[in-house]
């Protein structure tokens, strides 16, 4: 007869209890903390709204208030090429309860990496408000310049149609300056922006 | 008698011939020296078994060794005299050998060296004569006559020439190439003793049954080609017209020029049905056969740009480099570096005073330009060395992984197929001691395969 | 007797009187049309630059030799090849401290650290290079090779290349091979490439394997995508007199140290180089692809060189 | 058998005789990928410490109940649980560095220099020369983490801890010593200058 | 919701530790390696250093050797009688006293007593000089190319002016270069006692031979080894012999053989730098 | 097909553009240890592909199927004690590491017995390797990625497959393959070459791959150029058809 000691598993006693433990432990870990690490994703997004959809003036006034704004987060999906494609937006909404401008979520393939930004839109999803990247890895001194505000700033006001990157002097209304040396950073995107454009401008506006 | 052209090996090298310091220079005949030093083993395999003792008196074509083996021959001496003492002496090659001193007395009559010429190569030769002889007869008269082959590897001539039914030879190859630059030994013989090398050349074909007869002559030598091919009218010798490149004498080269075969790595021309004979040895071979004269001169070219009056001289064996060269007028005074044999090949030594063997086909002498060897610098990788290595290795790799005794690697490049022909250093712009390093890892991977 | 102490060594005791020193300065000759097209096309610009990166490259030679502790080596001209390699494959706008810093990183890391001359894997003006182009990219990017403000005409318009990949501007073929257009100031003359790269090839100095199997590569590549998308590719002859293509297969690939030794490791090579300087070509952010091809096959060329081992002489 | 190092010498050992990254080479991948700037390498040491002395320590309290051939297992239990909470604090009060070193904290679990230590040293000695090692060879790995970031950082950005050292008026960034290629050229030199410091030492 | 978490979590790891230590348990017990305790405690002591000093390719070799082949505990030279005790110990055998093994250089020719010495060209490397003749008259010395250098690890080898000199403070005996030397002109040599007797030529031809190729040579006179049974002769060579050396009956004898070898300085002494 | 393009992409991405030892700096110890000689480097390179496809399907599952907020299998079991509302939300990702790592010890124990059972020649040239890749970062590392594309994603369309999943994990093992054989081809090289002392071994080790890092930076954004091709090529095609 087998002796209880030549059990593999009463050999691994230890690991076993030591395994109930560290799950019990790590479970609780993660409902104290959990909350805190979604708020942190969550906020990342949600305390650049403001900036994103209130005119430099605005947002002074409402920093100085110190008040907050509204916002509501709804996923919409969109059909494209016989594909469901759904975009994280930030519907911003002043105390009183009426629409002040939309926040977009959206990315795409950059030149080294993927790019991930948010643009804010009036609240007829006819002019962009401003930009701002949350992920690049795009070359430093080069590529990266997209992060610049001197770059990004071009983007205020835009209107909401296919935008363009020119090489020398943006002359017409939708028409950006490209950084020098990154032609493909910058076309990025602003195809990223178009297309995100393109697929949501109805749904907004349906709003 | 048929003419064929142009054959030749792939890769190998074109160095500068430097034939024309001795080229047209006649055979001539040196007196013979009152003592010469017989090496007891001048030939590869087994060394040859002293047969006298000192004090004992030897006339000229005396045996005073036996063959020491199968693989090995007897030793004749060249003049008339007394034995002394056995010596020792480091070789060009860097053997240390013993030696058999034979000391001519005063009240000894020395027989002319033209005379002795005469009797081996000169007069009338009837071809008709080799029909007299059977292989078996053949071979032996050559094992007695003590004959090596004379183009440089030494390798006992009757071994070579022997019918053997497990490997049949369809094709004999006499190799009148000499492609190290300098050295006219061969062509002299060719345009003097042309009757001998006919004759030796049935012969050597009588004795392996060859059906197949070529000899194989570089086309840098017009004069040569012209003289061999008429007298072999009536005989059903093929002459091979080669191109001139280096090593185109080389045996396996020579198979692939003439008859296009290839003898693998380590395997001996016989494998591919060839035997391969050195025109002077052929010669020597048919005064072993015919006239019954033992192996006891032979002509040694004496060259380069460090001698006075490069000559070809009709030589005993066992007599110094230094008496040729004295014979030769001695060196010129910028002379640099002596070396037995030709520049590709050859062994550079610093003693004049040692004695030449069977083997010794020449001396060169290079004066200090000639000798001139460029600073080394680390290889290039350019494969010029590849391009030029006749064996298709890669000579670089071999060098390198020698140096660092890296024996893994250098078997796995081939080492042992190199057989030092020196194309590769000849090629390389960083001056690469190619083949020397070579020698050292052959060595090291012999040395380990013992183990 | 001689005079002389006699000498012995081991042998052959001839040489063909082909040096190290000898090959490199043929290298040298070689590049004289395309330093001419160079200072023609470029006027002082390429003289600064050829000789900045000269002047350096030697000195960072004679320095970590020195710092190794080993004889100087500059005698076998092999640094000044690397300098002006690298000198004619910068853009003539590149600042003096682009060229110095290439330099020293092209014969530190890219020749001594490996034991020097000979002993490197990766081809040293590229290292270099490749080092800058990554470090500067502003300064070398095609960005970098327009200079409004430059005084000569060709220095202000963008490269041929790149109007291209960016603009769809089909290169004039006139242009590219006599070389008047912005780019690498060696890189711009297809003729004065070509001058050079057969002269090393008659020479022997350079094997013809390499650059032919890079040309041919390139054909074949080029004419596939072209027949594929007429539209947006450029032509064979664009491909083959745009860019570095030529000054890259005659002068850089063909580096007897980086490449391999034997014969069909070389066509290897070359169709390696050639495949990939299409890939970046065609489908990569650059517009141009030759300094990363022959880095990339450097890499490679140990094993080239293992897996094409010749079968000796009569080897089954 | 000889004698096990005190909790001294394990602490002073690990700084620089037997330095986890120059002189045992172990763990190198985060040498490389965290090392672009010193607050990211930083905050990798700090992670590599509290992982390594929660380690040491637990596994040095369990050394009497570990059985020979489910001792590795227990170590990579204990690894892993341990870089979970780091991971999971960094997220949740570091967030933007969390995210700059993305895989490389979890990647500690794998990481040679812990299981090793765990194995040479906790698995046979009390808590008190464990922590000792712990420490010790943290601040070792911590130090060459520092040396390879000043480099890259300065070079690459001409910046050091995020403050600005280089004036950018004179000063263009070397781009490529805070991309991959510059993390392995500067490893490389830097572990030839020490080899070259110590050979010359004896 | 938070039991249920923290149990589902402490159950998915149950189950984890229970497949993971069933796999180990098998795999443990099949495929089981024999580790040889001695032979593990043998490496702990030996220092390492995997010189092949002790003829094997490396320690682990070595003490695998000892206790599989029973092979003597006092081969290793870099340990000495130290680390010989200690593995004595583990195998519970007597250690016999070893007496460190040191290179001596058995041929003190300098470059101007070397006769016959030509201009050399070629690899510096006294294997590979070998292959080219008329170097130097003696074949049998010491080339001066250093091979000997290249393959000691300890810097412990310089050459001079063609002549070999050991730094006997670097030296660990692993006997590199006495494996490297292509002459076998270094001899591995106990050093014990005081000093260290060596006749320093390793020319083994006849008198007049050697004398036409150097003037410090051994010319095999027998004189030494009719004198005192230490020296012997090995052909024209003499040699000392160790193991006598240590338990000499007359050293008188020795002293007289020493004073009457007409080869002056050809018999000499290492001061021995480890006492 | 545009699924076909993207599995490509993940490809090209995962053995080139960014190589796990040369951009992303995983395997780092395998990488400098075991590329001493190329049939051990090709060795080494094989047993890891093998591996880290097997271990990324198990975590892929795992994640799958019990660890992402309402997986399948956690919820179910769930379900029989909270409402199903609340069981879908049971998020057991802190486990992730844990688990990966099991399952990286597992599949490698595995493989061995299995190798060692019936495949013994095999074994013996590769098997010693084995041992050596529980602790290779280059396995977790690729499972950490497929987790990173499964949870917390925001568009499900974006949530990887399986296919998807193992194409990076095969194509990462392949690029780490072709990096360890090139630099053992180097290291054999550089073994016959003159290199200063104190950087012989580790460090010329490091600047070579240093080197090859630029050499292989010559790839960025060869995926989107592919991309662009591919997808107009298929759009041509889909027109066609
Ligand atoms: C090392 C290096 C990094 C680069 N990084 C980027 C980048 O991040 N973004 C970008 O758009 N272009 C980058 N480029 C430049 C592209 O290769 C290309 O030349 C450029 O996009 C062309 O833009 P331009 O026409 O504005 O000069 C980089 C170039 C190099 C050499
Ligand atoms: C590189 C090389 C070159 C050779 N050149 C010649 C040559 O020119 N003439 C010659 O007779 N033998 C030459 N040999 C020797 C031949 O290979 C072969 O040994 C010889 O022809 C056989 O004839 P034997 O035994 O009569 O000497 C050469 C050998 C080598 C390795
Ligand atoms: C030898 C040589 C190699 C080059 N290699 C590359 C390369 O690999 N990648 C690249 O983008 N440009 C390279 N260039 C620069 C381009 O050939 C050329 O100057 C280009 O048109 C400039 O575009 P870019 O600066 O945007 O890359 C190289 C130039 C030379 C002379
Ligand atoms: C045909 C040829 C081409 C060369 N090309 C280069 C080159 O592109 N870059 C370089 O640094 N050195 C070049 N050299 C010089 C030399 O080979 C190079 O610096 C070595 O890599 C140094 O070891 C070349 C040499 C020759 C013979
Ligand atoms: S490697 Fe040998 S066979 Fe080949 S060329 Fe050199 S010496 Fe001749
Ligand atoms: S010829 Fe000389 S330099 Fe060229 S590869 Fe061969 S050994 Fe090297
Ligand atoms: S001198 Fe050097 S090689 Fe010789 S035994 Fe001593 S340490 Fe070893
Ligand atoms: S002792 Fe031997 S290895 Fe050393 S230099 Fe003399 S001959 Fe060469
Ligand atoms: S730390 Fe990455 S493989 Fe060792």
């Amino acid at each position: 007869m087998k002796k209880i000691k030549d059990f593999y598993l009463v050999q691994a006693w230890l690991i076993l209890i030591v395994a109930i433990f560290f799950g019990a432990a790590l479970a609780s870990i993660q409902i104290v903390l959990g909350q805190k690490i979604e708020q942190n994703k969550v906020n990342e997004i949600k305390q650049r709204v403001p900036e994103l959809v209130l005119s430099t003036t605005e947002l002074e006034k409402l920093n100085a208030q110190g008040a907050s704004l509204d916002v509501e987060f709804t996923t919409i999906t969109v059909k494209k090429n016989n594909k469901a494609k759904s975009y994280n937006t930030y519907k911003a909404k002043n105390a009183d309860g009426s629409t002040i401008g939309y926040v977009v979520k959206a990315g795409g393939q950059g030149y080294a990496d993927k790019i991930e930004l948010l643009f804010g839109l009036d609240k007829n999803a006819e002019k962009i408000n401003a930009i701002y990247i949350l992920d690049q890895k795009e070359t430093p001194g080069l590529g990266n310049k997209i992060v610049t505000d001197k770059w990004q700033n071009q983007f205020k006001n835009k209107p909401t149609e296919a935008l363009e990157v020119v090489k020398t002097g943006a002359k017409n209304t939708n028409e950006i300056d490209a950084i020098t040396g990154a032609t493909i950073s910058s076309r990025s995107v602003c195809n990223i922006i178009n297309s995100a454009i393109k697929d949501l401008k109805e749904p907004l506006k349906n709003r | 008698m048929t003419i064929t052209k142009k054959g030749t090996f792939s890769h190998g090298a074109h160095p500068k011939e430097f034939k024309e310091y001795s080229e047209n220079a006649p055979i001539e005949f040196i007196n013979s020296p009152s003592k010469v030093f017989l090496a007891l083993s001048q030939n590869i395999g087994a060394p040859s078994v002293l047969s006298v003792k000192a004090k004992d008196k030897v006339n000229f074509g005396d045996k005073v060794a036996d063959s020491g083996g199968f693989v090995s021959v007897p030793l004749h001496s060249p003049i008339k005299g007394e034995i002394k003492k056995q010596e020792k002496f480091t070789m060009p090659n860097g053997r240390r050998v013993d030696v058999v001193p034979v000391e001519g007395g005063k009240d000894d009559v020395q027989k002319d060296t033209k005379e002795i010429w005469n009797e081996m190569f000169g007069g009338e030769w009837d071809f008709k004569e080799v029909e007299k002889y059977s292989s078996e007869e053949i071979s032996k008269l050559i094992n007695e006559a003590g004959i090596v082959g004379l183009g440089g590897a030494t390798f006992p001539t009757h071994v070579k020439l022997m019918a053997n039914p497990k490997t049949p030879i369809d094709s004999f190859i006499v190799n009148a190439c000499e492609c190290e630059p300098f050295l006219t030994t061969d062509y002299r013989m060719m345009l003097e003793a042309t009757d001998a090398i006919i004759a030796g050349t049935l012969l050597g074909s009588k004795a392996v049954n060859a059906k197949n007869i070529i000899i194989g002559i570089e086309d840098n030598k017009p004069e040569a080609i012209k003289i061999v091919s008429e007298k072999a009218k009536g005989t059903n010798i093929q002459i091979a017209v080669l191109k001139t490149k280096y090593p185109q004498g080389s045996e396996k080269q020579l198979i692939k020029a003439t008859i296009n075969r290839e003898v693998e790595p380590g395997a001996l021309p016989s494998s591919v049905g060839a035997a391969v004979s050195n025109v002077g040895t052929i010669a020597a071979v048919a005064a072993a056969v015919i006239r019954k004269k033992p192996l006891t001169h032979r002509v040694i070219c004496v060259t380069g740009s460090g001698i006075e009056k490069p000559k070809n001289i009709f030589a005993p064996i066992g007599i110094t480099f230094r008496e040729l060269i004295e014979f030769c007028g001695g060196l010129k005074k910028d002379a640099k570096k002596l070396i037995s044999g030709g520049p590709m090949m050859g062994f550079a030594f610093g003693n004049p005073d040692t004695p030449v063997i069977k083997g010794v086909s020449g001396i060169t002498v290079l004066n200090t330009r000639d000798a001139q060897k460029e600073t080394e610098t680390n290889c290039i990788r350019c494969g010029r060395c590849v391009d030029a290595c006749p064996m298709f290795l890669v000579p670089t790799k071999l060098a390198l992984a020698s140096r660092k005794k890296d024996l893994k690697l250098a078997e796995k490049y081939k080492i042992m197929s190199c057989f030092e022909c020196g194309s590769c250093a000849f090629e390389c712009p960083a001056n690469l001691p190619i083949v020397q390093l070579i020698r050292a890892g052959k060595s090291l991977v012999m040395a380990s395969k013992k183990k | 007797m001689s005079d002389n102490v006699i000498q012995v060594s081991s042998s052959p005791h001839l040489s063909n009187n082909v040096t190290t020193k000898k090959v490199m300065i043929d290298v040298l000759i070689s590049l004289i049309p395309v330093l001419l097209a160079a200072l023609y096309f470029f006027r002082f610009y390429a003289l600064k630059q050829v000789a900045v990166c000269l002047v350096s490259a030697l000195f960072a030679e004679w320095l970590f030799t020195k710092m190794r502790g080993r004889k100087a080596s500059l005698s076998d001209c092999s640094a000044a090849i690397t300098g002006v390699i690298l000198g004619l494959s910068l853009p003539a706008t590149a600042p003096i401290f682009v060229s110095v810093i290439a330099s020293f990183v092209a014969i530190g890391i890219g020749k001594i650290v490996f034991g020097g001359l000979g002993m490197n894997i990766f081809n040293p003006a590229m290292v270099g290079r490749a080092f800058v182009m990554i470090s500067f990219a502003s300064l070398l990017g095609a960005g970098g090779y327009k200079d409004m403000g430059a005084c000569i005409d060709i220095i202000s318009r963008a490269t041929p290349m790149d109007a291209f990949k960016q603009a769809g501007i089909e290169p004039s073929m006139f242009a590219l091979f006599f070389g008047n257009t912005n780019g690498s100031i060696g890189e711009t003359s297809a003729l004065a490439c070509l001058i050079g790269g057969i002269y090393l090839c008659i020479k022997r100095v350079a094997s013809w394997e390499i650059p032919l199997s890079i040309i041919i590569t390139t054909i074949v590549w080029s004419a596939i995508a072209y027949l594929v998308n007429p539209a947006e590719n450029l032509t064979v002859m664009g491909h083959l007199f745009g860019g570095a293509l030529l000054f890259g297969a005659f002068f850089i690939a063909t580096d007897p140290v980086t490449s391999p030794i034997t014969k069909k490791g070389k066509l290897i090579f070359g169709v390696g180089v050639g495949s990939i300087i299409m890939l970046l070509r065609l489908f990569s952010g650059y517009p141009e692809g030759v300094m990363f091809a022959v880095l990339l096959m450097n890499a490679i060329t140990p094993l080239i060189n293992n897996w094409t081992i010749p079968k000796a002489f009569g080897e089954k | 058998m000889t004698t096990q190092p005190t909790a001294q010498e394990r602490f002073l050992q690990g700084i620089i005789p037997e330095n986890p990254v120059y002189r045992q080479l172990l763990g190198l991948c985060p040498v490389l990928a965290v090392t672009n700037n010193m607050k990211a390498a930083m905050t990798m040491a700090g992670a590599v410490l509290f992982v390594l002395l929660c380690a040491n320590v637990l596994v040095s309290l369990i050394r009497g109940l570990l059985k020979p051939h489910l001792r590795i297992v227990v170590f990579t239990l204990v690894i892993a649980t341990f870089v979970t909470i780091v991971d999971k604090f960094l997220a949740a009060y570091m967030y933007n560095m969390s995210k700059a070193l993305g895989p490389y904290i979890p990647l500690i679990i794998v990481n040679c220099i812990i299981i090793s230590r765990c194995e040479i040293c906790a698995s046979k000695q009390n808590v008190f020369v464990a922590a000792a090692d712990a420490i010790g060879i943290s601040i070792g790995y911590a130090i060459s983490l520092a040396s390879i970031a000043t480099v890259r950082e300065i070079l690459g950005t001409g910046m050091f801890f995020g403050f600005r050292v280089l004036p950018a008026s004179v000063w263009q960034d070397w781009v490529i010593m805070v991309l991959p290629p510059g993390a392995f050229l500067t490893f490389g030199l830097l572990l030839g200058a020490t080899n070259w410091f110590s050979a010359k030492k004896k | 919701m938070e039991p249920i978490t923290i149990s589902l979590a402490s159950g998915t790891m149950l189950i984890m530790a229970v497949i993971f230590s069933y796999i180990l348990g098998w795999a443990n017990k099949t495929f089981a390696v024999e580790v040889n305790e001695k032979v593990e405690a043998i490496n702990n002591v030996l220092p390492g250093a995997n010189c092949g000093g002790c003829s094997y390719v490396g320690c682990n070799d070595y003490a695998e050797a000892i206790v599989l082949k029973g092979e003597d505990v006092n081969k290793c030279t870099v340990g000495g009688s130290g680390c010989a005790n200690a593995i004595a110990e583990i195998m519970g055998v007597e250690a016999v006293e070893s007496a460190p093994l040191r290179p001596v250089v058995l041929c003190l020719a300098k470059n101007d007593e070397k006769k016959g010495m030509n201009e050399y060209k070629g690899e510096t490397s006294c294997l590979a000089a070998t292959f080219v003749s008329g170097i130097q008259d003696c074949v049998y010395g010491c080339l001066g190319l250093g091979d000997c250098v290249a393959a000691c690890d300890y810097d412990a080898i310089s050459i001079k002016d063609g002549s070999v000199t050991i730094d006997y403070s670097a030296c660990i005996g692993c006997g590199a270069c006495s494996r490297a030397c292509p002459r076998s002109v270094i001899s591995m040599v106990p050093f014990k006692g005081e000093k260290i007797y060596a006749v320093f030529c390793s020319n083994k031809e006849k008198a007049k031979a050697v004398k036409n190729v150097c003037d410090v040579g051994c010319i095999g006179c027998a004189i030494c080894s009719k004198k005192s049974d230490i020296f012997e002769m090995d052909g024209n060579l003499s040699r000392i012999n160790y193991d006598k050396f240590d338990a000499m009956e007359n050293p008188e004898a020795f002293a007289e053989a020493v004073e009457k070898c007409p080869s002056k300085g050809l018999i000499g002494y290492i001061k021995n730098p480890y006492l | 097909m545009n699924y076909i393009i993207d599995i490509v992409l993940i490809a090209v991405s995962a053995a080139l553009i960014n190589n796990f030892v040369l951009y992303y700096f995983v395997g780092i110890c395998p990488f400098i240890g075991v590329s001493r000689k190329v049939d051990m480097a090709i060795g080494m390179g094989f047993a890891v592909t093998f591996v880290i496809t097997i271990a990324a399907f198990l975590s892929w599952a795992i994640t799958t199927f019990v660890l992402m907020p309402g997986a399948p299998l956690s919820s179910f079991i769930a379900s029989f004690f909270v409402s199903k509302e609340m069981a879908s939300q049971i998020d057991l990702t802190i486990l992730s590491y844990i688990v990966y790592i099991f399952a990286i010890a597992s599949s490698v124990q595995f493989v061995e017995m299995y190798v060692r059972k019936f495949f013994p020649d095999l074994y013996k040239s590769f098997g010693v390797f084995l041992p050596l890749i529980t602790t290779n970062c280059a396995i977790l590392f690729a499972c950490l990625t497929i987790m990173s594309h499964i949870v917390g994603v925001d568009n499900p369309e974006d949530v990887w497959d399986l296919g998807r999943a193992l194409s990076l994990a095969f194509f990462g093992g392949i690029g780490f393959t072709i990096a360890i054989t090139i630099m053992a081809g180097i290291r054999e090289e550089l073994d016959t070459c003159d290199i200063p002392k104190s950087l012989q071994g580790v460090a010329i080790t490091l600047i070579v791959a240093g080197i090859m890092a630029m050499g292989f930076m010559g790839f960025t954004g060869v995926d989107s150029g592919l991309k662009k091709a591919l997808t107009k090529s298929s759009i041509v095609e889909q027109n066609k058809g």
